[in-house]
């Protein structure tokens, strides 16, 4: 079976009051059907505009080149109409702070049916039945969003993605802003549905806890590129990577006495992407740099030992 | 268009700015309130329009006791008020009791001292208590008994007016406040009948608007044409429209306040000497006012017009008297004592500055001439510091006679008592709280004298001559600085009627006058159709299609615009 | 317990909160005030590092900002190094030289038109310490990891990076020298990458200065990385008590253990995800205020261990169980 | 929405008239004036007619008395009589009030829909020539005090094509029939509300335009374009109606000014209602008019606010259910 | 960036920071055309209004200096706007008009924007019946119509310009009150405000550094935005003949344009200067307002 999502060399650009802010720099990504690939990295290194991208939702003023294949039409090349089609129905996005992502004024059922209407079926409504799904009830669909919780937005998020039984799923840092236990049961809703319909999905968090379990493969980003790709479980355990080492060892295992009294991160400061260092971007703050980082951009590669792994790393690349 | 209204009923329609205050002749006072008087309410005798001699209305006869002070009238047997009820001498007689008992304002100049009874319905006989040179006239409106006396003294302040029954050859019909009163012939009048069926007064805001619609064929008529405006219409700019500058001795002047021993108030101390006021009065510089704020529509004066008709103004030129002479204000001043030792630009004497306070009055024919005065002033050496006022708020100062100067005008009566009476000593505001017509707060024995001589003189000749020493006094003394003499702007529709009467003869003007009688006489010219609305009402068809086509256009490609979408 | 080489030596209480209450008046008229804080009793000893832990709007802000004196109180003591908190303008002014606050937020805690200088010498000049402020500013900055200091100094809080800022705040801290610090959620903003690093310097500044810190905290991996004993609240009351290594290793307390759970998944623990969604301090339940989410009470363990109905009608005190450890539940003991 | 809700709002619009019911009597009481002088028989009377005439005004006894019968006789409708024509204020007041009506119901309705759908449309396509040329029209007609409009228009459209009359409510003389009465009144309100739309188009529909922007980043409208809703859909079902929120209530704020707008322009036209009673109550310094015509103001002002705080209430289901 | 400042003074810093500040304006500014634009035509009719002695003698505003002079005559060498209705020179009147709209305008605004910042901090800072016995006030003065009430306070008050302006000035704080207490309301919350209590200051040292230097910007940028309206309101109650006959400003200018009957006799050179330097003015300051708002409020950026 071909990819649900193929993304080629993706680069997009913000034209900003400051000038041009590169803000994804020449990603590949796939996603199998049924997969999930889990995107992780620091805030600000380009996550959610890739995720956007992917139904070309930037701001009009945006650079985009490279190809984002959805069940194998581009979407950048679409023309509006067949664009308009291909959201939503092709992969729905289930965001970050659903606060400010619903309507305020209008009624969470509206919004959900709203969906199906634009993509012409469905003179019955099918929100109660979609608010059923992910547990809300489907008198619910009356309320409007200040009358539901963190949590049960969220959920009503997720009944709204699944409007038009996309393909893919693209979550956004859908538990973020939320309590851990709301988030554990979020996770657990997603998870579930996933399993039953058989979606792919992009999930993308700066909380690597968060992937343990719920992603197939996990993607590290940082400053626009991804730096680590590969099995989940694996990744975590033994990223190889310096800045995923990092990012992992940050996350205290509890109970590990390594980790006792002893909080570790990374020093240094995430990379302003309109002032990249040159070579690797990651070369400031990384503790193994030598003197090759400074000139040589390393694209990512296999990893020698790890077949599904690839990692833009100088030293990886070596060992 | 009003011209002529649908049914073929003739109509004039005059535009105004002032709107009526009220239509009760005991309280009213705006120069509208005496036009619908003059057209709705009867008097006992008429003045000729042209030189307001006596002639016969109410009263067709009357006859004088040897000592002059019963009148015997001998009136109409035919008259009717518009409701049917008789006009009878009886109703002038109770005007006459009524109006002494409560003092009405309009009327206890004239009927104060008298006494009428009626014989029987057709003869009046009117007793004064002096000789009264303001008889046999007896001008004061005559209200219809059957109406009055069913209102108390205390309600008929608050009377307006509105039982619409009139004596005159007009009855009112409608009006809307601030809009327009609309009057039509009264069936029973039982003088000469006018030609037009109705009679309309539109108000307009603005003297301006007022002239557009006479232009636009709205009106048939307008008092108070904006001065440049008639300067065109004088300079025969407007083919259909005829200006009418008429001049019934309405004058502006700058009071001030001479600090009259028996008065109240804080007058500047220099304004208490003459020589100072005299200074003042030669500090002016008249013909520029007349020419800048009357476009020469009036004339400088120096005295002030003691009636409607200018045989009794002061015979006096005013070169002769207060020319634009500054050195020889700034000569009295010098004399006075009021130097500008401390170089400031202004006089002073005894550490007091000569600098007055000067209450402007917002509105009025005076309104303009404050930036000139002061001007004319601070030239000799004297300061002023102007506060502008309302009418009413300006009555209250000089009420209190707190004031130095303040600018206000007049327009007289037909008999001068009226006006005379406001200078004498007993008119001085000695209360605030009831004031007195004597706005120069100034006194003089002498004027006093005088005034109660002609009072009760019967001798025409022998009043002129009083009359017309009174004015050399209050010329001389000064408490006024008359400015001009300023002409009614009036224009009507030359295309549409013909034969105004101007009153007083050839200097006069055609409508506001002393008894209205011009409506009497107008007369149609002959095949005017009025203007048309027609093709009004045919551009707010147009516009209203072009609009909502527009609406509709833009509401199309604004459905149609929304089909493409943003990429 | 000693772990990572810290000895337990100073048992010396600093502050002692006890009994204390706040309930923020109900936003409506004929509402229910909210019971943000309900009956907490806690004692801070010289020197420690205490984690609150607990969900969100469970009250650990409030408590927080009570101890401050931020937050009047209404029932209950709060004592600092032996004295009540005090109430005048010129006491409460003395009092917050010893004790500081660092907010969740580093960029909201930071004024956008002060330089980094200005802000740490702020509460310098509040308590007219001016004499040296130059020296002490920079030495707060560079004790806090901001070297060398001149460098930052005249920044302004939007030139600098999340972990910066929060240190600036930090350095603002510091340089009154307090003996104790509240940190409310000091690094839940941050990146996790940056996490670590200030997390690390919380722990070197105690151990340094000897300073107790209460950082409040919903993660439970914190309390880990660097505190010596865990407060779990819950609904306003504080439902368990231990030094780290015990309650981590051995929760007692029926919500204790579901929070674990699900961050502790890969130890291998049976995931307790508690249904329902974040309580409502304006609504606490009667009897044991965990109960209607009490995953012994659904189950019907409760029932069966015969205290169902002590869960719903009787609140359970803190008591001791174990060493250092207190819990407050029913089931504890039986 | 609730009734606390409404019950909250229409308890503060009558505490705000009550507050300029006394507002009034006290700055009323400030001017010093002879309240007898437009009885221009005032010299002639006695002191007791003089005493029993400011009796009946309501001016004598103490502040505190007056202050009594002032309120007792307000909450009656009694407004005391005109200084100017002796006719009750009220009766004054309630015969020129329609025209007023019309007149600011009319430029009202007009500059609000056209005010909001340019705002609206400006804002959403930010940029674009039509916001460019929309948005400058408009700042200059905000810049624009209407009495100039009204000059303009006067001078060009009136004084100079003579398509419309230069002032009044209607033709007196024309009465024939409701059709062409209707015609004529309309014929004479286009030009005064013209001038009133024009003169208040261009805060209304800045107001309308900045909401709009403010909405324009709003995550919402990115989930709507993401669930592929046509551009059109997305303004008019997420854009605008939360964008009309804000605008709710600054647009009733600048109902305060179409009132003014209202003395001016009426004023300029000679258009006979409230306006220019108040323009004519200025000149005479009619008290009682004033005092009237200043509360009928405010009351207007605060009835269309509370109008605008329930039209929130149910624009905003936030507002709506909660409360 | 400037990494290199080794050790300065606060005093120095706070310094170095105005001037920081300013010159971020006026690059911003500069980049902003329509703010820049307006800046620069504020600026002309600043100088025009500030040198109108150099450019027209002030006795040319007597009424008798149209003495020699033609009545309303056409614009020509000698009159560039032509004469009014007695004679007087327009431009010589529009320049001094200049003046006194200016002055109006600006002093309304300062009498407004004092009221209103004062009762704005107030009534967001302190908490209580103060503050509900202020919003009340705010909430009259924001509701009862502008124009009536600035009438009846000149009927009471008189007519001089400066009373005008105090009319003006108060009759128009209400809504930068409600600015100014908003932004003090969410400044109040800000972090950095429980911080800086936290710290010990007391409320005086929180007004001072925290709330008023937040709030500076938004009272400057709403200043920018009362004057057109209080230019507006001057040329309304001077249309409407409150003004002060002898100061000559726009409105007034049109006052006798419209009392003098320029519009029906076609003198265009009376009535249009005055009106157009109105919505000149007003737009200028609209637009820099507008600037202003956008520079020290980044989120209106775009506007
Ligand atoms: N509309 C925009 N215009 C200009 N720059 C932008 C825009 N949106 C985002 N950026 C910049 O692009 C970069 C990537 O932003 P993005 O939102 O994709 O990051 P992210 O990884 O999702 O971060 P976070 O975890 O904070 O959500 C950031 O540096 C951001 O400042
Ligand atoms: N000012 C306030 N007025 C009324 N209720 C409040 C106020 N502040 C907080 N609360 C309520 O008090 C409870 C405790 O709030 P608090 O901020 O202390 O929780 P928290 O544990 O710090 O939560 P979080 O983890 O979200 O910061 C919450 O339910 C909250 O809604
Ligand atoms: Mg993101
Ligand atoms: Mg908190």
């Amino acid at each position: 079976m071909s990819a649900v999502l193929e993304v080629r060399d993706l680069h997009i650009t913000y034209a900003s009051s400051s000038g041009l802010v590169p803000a994804v720099r020449g990603v590949d990504l796939e996603i199998a059907p049924g997969e999930t690939l889990g995107l992780a990295g620091e805030s600000g290194c380009g996550k959610s505009t890739l995720a956007m991208a992917l139904l070309r939702l930037v701001p009009p003023s945006t650079q985009i080149t490279g190809s984002i294949k959805l069940a194998g039409q581009d979407i950048l090349t679409m023309k509006p109409g067949q664009l308009r089609a291909a959201r939503w129905a092709q992969a729905s996005v289930v965001f970050q702070g659903a606060q400010h992502v619903l309507n305020p004024v209008r009624r969470i059922g509206r919004q959900i049916d709203e969906a199906i209407e634009a993509h012409g079926s469905a003179s019955v409504s099918r929100a109660g039945e979609l608010l059923d799904l992910v547990g809300l009830g489907a008198r619910r669909g009356d309320d409007y969003p200040h009358e539901l919780s963190g949590g049960q937005k969220q959920r009503s998020l997720i009944a709204m993605a699944l409007a038009c039984d996309p393909l893919l799923l693209i979550a956004d840092e859908p538990t973020t802003a939320l309590d851990v236990m709301v988030q554990a049961q979020i996770l657990q809703l997603l998870d579930n549905i996933k399993r039953e319909r058989g979606l792919s999905m992009l999930f993308i968090t700066h909380d690597l806890s968060v992937l343990s379990h719920t992603a197939d493969r996990v993607a590290v980003m940082y400053a626009g590129r991804i730096i680590e790709v590969g099995a989940g479980d694996a990744l975590l355990r033994n990223s190889l990577h310096p800045y995923s080492k990092a990012l992992t060892a940050s996350f205290p295992i509890i109970g590990d006495p390594s980790s006792r009294h002893q909080p570790r991160g990374l020093a240094g400061d995430p990379p302003d992407p309109n002032n990249l260092p040159s070579g690797c971007p990651f070369h400031p703050r990384c503790t193994v740099a030598i003197d090759e980082c400074q000139s040589v951009d390393v694209q990512l590669r296999h990893a020698a030992d790890d077949e599904e792994r690839s990692v833009a790393c100088v030293l990886v690349g070596k060992s | 268009s009003t011209g002529a209204s649908a049914e073929g009923e003739l109509t004039f329609a005059v535009g105004v700015t002032q709107d009526i205050d009220s239509l009760n002749v005991t309280v009213g006072f705006l120069v509208i309130d005496y036009e619908i008087w003059n057209l709705t309410l009867p008097t006992l005798t008429s003045k000729a329009a042209a030189d307001f001699s006596i002639l016969p209305s109410m009263a067709e006869s009357w006859t004088s006791s040897e000592d002059g002070l019963t009148w015997t009238y001998k009136l109409r047997s035919d008259m009717k008020w518009s409701d049917g009820v008789p006009m009878t001498a009886d109703d002038v007689a109770y005007t006459i009791t009524r109006s002494v008992q409560d003092g009405w304002w309009n009327h206890t100049t004239v009927t104060g001292n008298l006494t009428a009874t009626a014989t029987d319905a057709q003869t009046l006989v009117v007793v004064s208590s002096v000789p009264d040179p303001k008889l046999p006239i007896l001008d004061v409106y005559i209200v219809p008994k059957h109406i009055y006396e069913k209102i108390s003294a205390e309600e008929l302040p608050n009377y307006l007016a509105d039982d619409n029954v009139s004596g005159g050859p007009f009855q009112i019909v409608e009006r809307k406040e601030g809009e327009f009163i609309r009057l039509v012939q009264n069936p029973n009048w039982f003088g000469k009948k006018p030609a037009m069926d109705q009679l309309i007064f539109r108000t307009f805001e603005t003297a301006e608007a007022q002239y557009n619609a006479l232009k636009a064929g709205d009106l048939d008529a307008v008092d108070d044409v904006p001065g440049k405006i008639f300067a065109t219409i004088m300079a025969g700019d407007e083919p259909n429209i005829t200006g009418i500058a008429g001049n019934q001795g309405s004058f502006s002047e700058l009071a001030m306040n001479s600090s009259c021993p028996t008065g109240i108030g804080d007058g500047h101390v220099a304004l208490k000497d003459p020589n100072v006021r005299r200074a003042i009065n030669w500090s002016l510089d008249r013909q520029l006012m007349v020419d800048k704020v009357l476009n020469g529509f009036g004339k400088p004066a120096v005295g002030i017009s003691a009636s409607a008709n200018p045989a009794f103004d002061y015979q006096v030129e005013a070169d002769q008297t207060y020319s634009y002479d500054p050195a020889k204000a700034n000569a009295l001043l010098d004399e006075a004592g009021w130097i500008d030792t401390n170089g400031d630009g202004v006089r002073d004497k005894d550490g007091v500055e000569l600098k007055l306070r000067y209450f402007d009055r917002s509105v009025g024919g005076a309104a303009d001439t404050t930036p000139f005065i002061t001007g004319f002033l601070k030239d000799v050496g004297i300061a002023t510091d102007v506060k502008t006022f309302d009418e009413d708020s300006l009555a209250a100062i000089q009420s209190k006679s707190e004031f130095d100067l303040y600018t206000w005008g007049w327009s007289p009566y037909a008999d001068p008592d009226n006006m005379l009476s406001d200078f004498i000593t007993a008119a001085v505001p000695t209360d605030p709280a009831v004031g007195g017509y004597n706005d120069g707060n100034w006194c003089n024995a002498e004027y006093d004298a005088l005034y109660a001589q002609q009072h009760v003189e019967l001798d025409p000749v022998k009043r002129a001559a009083q009359i017309q020493e009174m004015h050399k006094i209050f010329v001389n003394d000064g408490p006024y600085a008359v400015l001009y003499k300023y002409d009614n702007l009036q224009a009507f529709r030359s295309d549409r009627w013909q034969n105004f009467e101007r009153q007083p003869a050839e200097v006069g003007p055609i409508m506001f006058t002393q008894t209205s009688s011009a409506y009497l006489n107008l007369e149609p010219v002959s095949g005017d159709s009025g203007g048309g609305g027609g093709t009004n009402t045919i551009v707010v068809i147009g516009i209203a299609l072009v609009a909502a086509g527009v609406v509709f256009t833009l509401v199309r490609s604004r459905r149609k615009k929304s089909a493409d979408d943003r990429a | 317990m000693c772990a990572g080489g810290q000895i337990m030596t100073a048992t010396e209480s600093l502050l002692n909160v006890s009994n204390v209450h706040v309930a923020y008046p109900a936003r409506r008229r004929g509402g229910k005030s909210a019971r943000a804080v309900d009956g907490v009793d806690l004692e801070i000893r010289l020197g420690e590092i205490v984690a609150l832990v607990g969900e969100s709007g469970c009250g650990k802000t409030t408590l927080a900002r009570a101890i401050l004196g931020l937050q009047k109180i209404s029932e209950g003591l709060i004592a600092f190094d032996g004295e009540l908190l005090p109430t005048s303008a010129n006491g409460k002014k003395a009092f917050r030289r010893r004790v500081q606050i660092v907010f969740q937020d580093p960029t909201a805690s930071l004024n956008p038109r002060q330089s980094v200088y200005e802000i740490v010498a702020e509460g310098l000049r509040i308590h007219g310490l001016g004499e040296n402020e130059h020296h002490v500013v920079k030495t707060a900055l560079e004790q806090c990891g901001l070297h060398p200091a001149e460098r930052y100094m005249l920044k302004y809080p939007h030139e600098l990076s999340g972990g910066q800022r929060q240190r600036v705040v930090i350095a603002g801290a510091m340089v009154l020298k307090p003996q104790l610090l509240v940190a409310d959620e000091p690094v839940s903003s941050l990146d996790a990458s940056v996490r670590g690093e200030i997390l690390a310097l919380l722990q070197r500044l105690a151990r340094d200065e000897n300073m107790a810190v209460l950082v409040v905290t919903h993660d439970l991996g914190l309390p880990w990385n660097i505190a010596d004993r865990i407060a779990v609240m819950y609904l306003g009351r504080i439902v368990e008590i231990g030094t780290t290594e015990e309650l981590l290793a051995n929760p007692k307390h029926p919500y204790t253990q579901a929070l674990l759970s699900v961050v502790l998944e890969h130890l291998g623990m049976p995931q307790q995800i508690l249904v329902g969604e974040m309580p409502d301090p304006t609504e606490i339940a009667s009897g044991c205020r965990f109960h209607p989410r009490c995953p012994l009470v659904q189950s019907g363990e409760a029932q069966r261990r015969g205290i169902a109905d002590r869960c719903t009608h009787e609140d359970p005190l803190l008591q001791m169980s174990g060493n250092q450890q207190s819990v407050a539940c029913h089931a504890v003991g039986v | 929405m609730s009734n606390r809700y409404v019950v909250k709002k229409i308890v503060g619009a009558l505490l705000t008239l009550f507050a300029v019911v006394i507002f009034n009597f006290f700055l009323f009481r400030i001017v010093d004036r002879d309240p007898l002088t437009k009885y221009r028989g005032r010299s002639k009377l006695s002191l007791e007619q003089r005493e029993t005439m400011i009796r009946r005004m309501g001016l004598s006894g103490s502040k505190w008395d007056q202050f009594v019968a002032y309120i007792k006789s307000t909450l009656q409708l009694d407004f005391g009589r005109s200084f100017d024509s002796t006719r009750p204020v009220l009766r004054e007041i309630t015969d020129r009030l329609p025209a007023t009506l019309i007149l600011v119901g009319v430029s009202t309705v007009l500059t609000i829909c056209i005010g909001l759908y340019i705002g609206a449309k400006a804002g959403w396509a930010r940029g674009s020539r039509f916001d460019r040329v929309s948005t400058s029209t408009t700042m200059v007609l905000y810049a624009t005090p209407e009495f100039f409009f009204g000059m303009l228009l006067l001078a060009i459209v009136a004084g100079r094509t003579g398509w419309f009359p230069t002032g009044g409510l209607r033709d007196v003389g024309t009465n024939n029939g409701f059709v062409a009465s209707l015609l004529d009144r309309t014929h004479h309100l286009v030009l005064p509300s013209l001038t009133l739309t024009l003169g208040y188009l261009g805060s209304y529909s800045l107001i309308m335009r900045t909401s709009m922007l403010d909405t324009l980043g709003e995550d919402y409208l990115t989930t709507a374009r993401a669930k592929g809703l046509k551009e059109s859909d997305v303004m008019t079902h997420h854009a605008v109606p939360n964008a009309l929120l804000p605008s709710v209530s600054a647009i009733a704020i600048s109902f305060g000014f179409v009132i003014g707008g209202a003395i001016t322009t009426e004023t300029v036209f000679s258009y006979p209602g409230l306006g220019l009673a108040t323009a004519d109550a200025i000149r005479n310094t009619d008290l009682p008019m004033l005092q009237a015509l200043f509360l009928v103001a405010s009351a207007a002002v605060i009835f269309f606010n509370l109008v605008a705080d329930l039209t929130y209430g149910l624009l905003d289901p936030r507002i709506r259910h909660s409360i | 960036m400037n990494d290199l400042v080794p050790s300065t003074s606060p005093r120095d810093m706070t310094w170095a920071r105005r001037k920081q500040a300013l010159a971020r304006v006026w690059r911003e500014l500069r980049h902003d055309r329509a703010g820049f634009v307006s800046l620069v035509v504020l600026l002309g009719f600043g100088l025009v209004a500030l040198s109108a002695p150099l450019i027209a003698d002030r006795s040319l505003l007597l009424a008798a200096a149209g003495r020699n002079n033609p009545d309303l005559a056409s614009p020509s060498a000698q009159f560039l706007l032509g004469t009014d209705d007695i004679g007087r020179d327009v431009l010589a009147q529009l320049v001094w008009g200049s003046r006194v709209s200016l002055f109006i305008g600006i002093f309304a605004t300062v009498v407004a924007v004092v009221i209103g910042s004062v009762v704005g901090l107030v009534a967001g800072y302190v908490k209580g019946k103060v503050a509900t016995v202020l919003l009340a006030i705010d909430e009259f003065f924001l509701v009862v119509p502008f124009l009536p009430l600035a009438i009846v306070l000149a009927v009471i008050l008189g007519r001089s310009p400066v009373t005008l302006a105090i009319v003006i000035g108060i009759t128009s704080w209400a809504g930068s009150a409600r600015l100014v207490r908003a932004q003090v309301l969410t400044l109040s919350e800000r972090a950095y405000v429980e911080r800086a209590r936290a710290l010990g200051a007391g409320t005086w040292q929180i007004i001072f550094r925290h709330v008023l230097p937040g709030v500076t910007p938004l009272i400057i940028a709403n200043a920018t935005l009362i004057v057109p309206g209080a230019i507006l309101t001057e040329s309304t109650l001077s249309f409407l003949g409150f003004g002060d006959r002898l100061s000559p400003s726009w409105g007034k200018l049109l006052d006798g344009a419209q009392s003098s009957g320029s519009i029906t006799l076609n003198a265009w050179w009376y009535y249009l200067p005055p009106g157009l330097c109105i919505i000149a003015v007003v737009l200028a300051f609209t637009l820099f307002g507008r600037a202003l708002e956008r520079i020290f409020d980044p989120r209106l950026a775009g506007r």
